[in-house]
């Protein structure tokens, strides 16, 4: 197996473009081994095929606008042969890259055929030159970005920045009609209430009964249905009417029971009640 | 005072008097704490006279904007007192009354005075006191006299800043039902029993002392 | 570039130059993030003209221990880099940038606005989404206008706080910037060529439109 220094341990480190590949150990049984292990690493370490291709032609030692794209090719494809000999798994866009690289070198090697449509083969190897040297101007931007004065680093901001307070004046702001709609409101809101009868001159037929069932044990002989009508509800008209309708109800219903007789004498005379003797 | 730490002697080359300033002014500028001539003469360069460079540069910002101050015995950089106004920025914010405030204040300034139980009946919720304390912050509504029922409950009263604030002469001025419905705001049918007074009243059942004596004390 | 809210013209008494010098010096010396024009306008009485107060203030403190610095539209007081070696004990330990992370910042830096894809163009290698989520969390680069090609791709650009971690005042001033696009090297492509793509799956729409007439448009 040949050893090509460019499958040497690539420094991946910030100051790119500074350090050159380290020198080539003799093969050994035991170097080669590690050199076979490093080539695992070295590939992941590549940044895509574009950086190994940069990292590859700064083994020419020469500008990167004289840089000799066929004898890249080259090297990039010795790259790719030796790392299949290795049975490294090369990702697909190193693969892609190779082939491309391959059909360049045969378009450099050919003479140019008139026929052929599309970019000419230097017009794509000085892309390809001017790829890597952009990228490789990219890298020495990021380099003289990070060696900036950077804040945090050499700068440094107010260390004890005073905090602006914020007071915050509240004005409670509140009209003549604000009070008055929720005052109008208030007033309104009974109505929307769930429906109830309003109790408040209603005798009930319960009350009645409770009160004919205890007076009437006193009363042997005939007496006036008004007479059982409750204190209080013998003035006012619509308590009358209440406690009168409510009394004469009960008194069915406990006529009905069989504990009281009835009488009326004729239409509109007055309604007499009397206990039921057996 | 003198300073420096006296690590190691004598090895740099002494520096100016503005040059040890400038260290000092970007010391304390870039320090989150006060700090001590100690503090500050163990970060700058052995044999600078730290006492000497606080000294000018207090003098240099003696008149500007911002100032060396001291702080027992730290220096800090401090903004210049009479400037403090720029480092407060007063928004007024104009905040309408919640809900329950405005229908306490509602029903205080036509039932006054009224009791907080009177309130919490017709309001039908019980009232915060939040609610009130808020509305007697606001100079709006304030104690009147103790109602002379068991307990004697204060009672809650408007007051002449709530006049103003809306635009009455007296709390009489208030709209009556009448009006308020005119005026649409009672947009439901008239309730059709007598069970809503027009003028401040209350229900017989609320007030047992009846309250027209003192409606309107205040004024 | 004039300043003053033209809030309400004349209402106090001009105040001197020295007293607005000094007031934008308190302000700016408040503040550890950098304040614009508009900020400083605000907080000042009416009718104070930042803009001169500023100029003056930064020729004050040229050579002093803190400067003033522009940072793109807005200024902030820092402390002179010459005096990074006093600093050590606030030096904020950051992890290192991958390599991945400082490369993709300077072409964003250098080609703003610019695609993903033209990051990629030009790294030769895909970018990672933590990649940029790192640069977009740091605050250094933020997502810029749409690109009018199709599939109107987002555009990178890097942000004011990029510019004041790396002590520029604008894109502009960025490093080599004028050298880089003398040699070409801020296209898509050497002029005159026709180029190939290397990676396989770029559009040629994004190629064919040339980036160069929209750099720094943000400015």
């Amino acid at each position: 197996m040949t050893k090509v220094p460019y499958l040497m341990p690539v420094p991946d480190k910030e100051a790119m473009g500074e350090t050159p590949p380290p020198p080539v150990a003799e093969s050994s049984g035991v170097a080669e081994r590690q050199a076979e292990e490093v080539l695992v690493v070295d590939v992941s370490g590549f940044e895509g095929p574009l950086d190994l291709l940069l990292t590859l032609s700064r083994t020419q030692k020469v500008d990167l606008m004289q840089v000799s794209v066929l004898q890249l090719a080259d090297q990039y494809l010795a790259f790719v042969e030796q790392a299949r000999a290795l049975r490294i798994e090369l990702a697909a866009d190193y693969l892609v890259m190779a082939a491309w690289l391959a059909f360049l070198k045969s378009r450099l090697l050919l003479p140019p055929d008139p026929e052929t449509e599309g970019p000419s083969a230097e017009d794509m190897a000085a892309h390809l030159a001017f790829q890597l040297e952009r990228l490789q101007a990219m890298r020495e931007s990021a380099a003289r970005l990070m060696a900036r004065d950077r804040l945090g680093h050499q700068r440094f901001p107010r260390g004890a920045p005073e905090t602006v307070t914020r007071t915050r004046n509240v004005a409670w702001q509140s009209s003549l009609i604000d009070l008055m709609r929720a005052y109008a409101r208030l007033r309104t809101k009974d109505e929307f209430r769930p429906y109830a009868f309003d109790r408040k001159n209603v005798f009930t037929m319960e009350q009645a009964l409770d009160r004919v069932r205890g007076m009437i044990g006193y009363s042997g002989d005939w007496t006036a249905l008004v007479a059982f009508l409750p204190d209080g509800w013998d003035n006012d008209p619509e308590r009358v009417r209440s406690a009168t309708a409510a009394t004469f109800a009960a008194t069915l219903e406990l006529a009905k029971q069989g504990r009281i007789e009835l009488r009326q004498t004729e239409t509109f005379a007055p309604i007499t009640i009397r206990r039921r003797t057996e | 005072m003198t300073t420096t730490e006296t690590l190691n002697a004598g090895a740099t080359a002494p520096l100016s008097l503005s040059e040890q300033e400038r260290m000092v002014e970007a010391v304390l500028f870039a320090s989150a704490d006060p700090l001590s001539l100690r503090d500050i003469a163990s970060r700058l360069p052995e044999g600078s006279d730290v006492a000497e460079a606080l000294e000018s540069l207090r003098a240099r910002y003696e008149s500007r904007g911002v100032q060396l101050t001291r702080v027992g015995d730290r220096w800090a950089f401090r903004t210049a007192a009479d400037l403090a106004f720029l480092m407060k920025e007063s928004t007024v914010e104009q905040r309408g009354l919640s809900r329950a405030a405005t229908e306490t204040l509602a029903i205080i300034a036509y039932h006054q005075p009224v009791t907080r139980t009177e309130i919490e009946e017709i309001r039908g919720v019980a009232v915060s006191r939040g609610t009130l304390d808020h509305l007697i912050e606001l100079d709006w509504v304030r104690v009147g006299r103790r109602r002379q029922t068991p307990g004697r409950p204060v009672t809650f009263v408007v007051t002449e800043n709530f006049l103003d604030h809306f635009g009455l002469e007296s709390a009489r001025d208030l709209p009556g039902l009448a009006e308020l419905r005119a005026a649409g705001l009672l947009e439901s049918r008239p309730p059709g029993d007598a069970g809503i007074p027009l003028q401040p009243d209350l229900d017989d059942d609320l007030i047992d002392e009846p309250s027209t004596e003192d409606l309107f004390e205040d004024e």
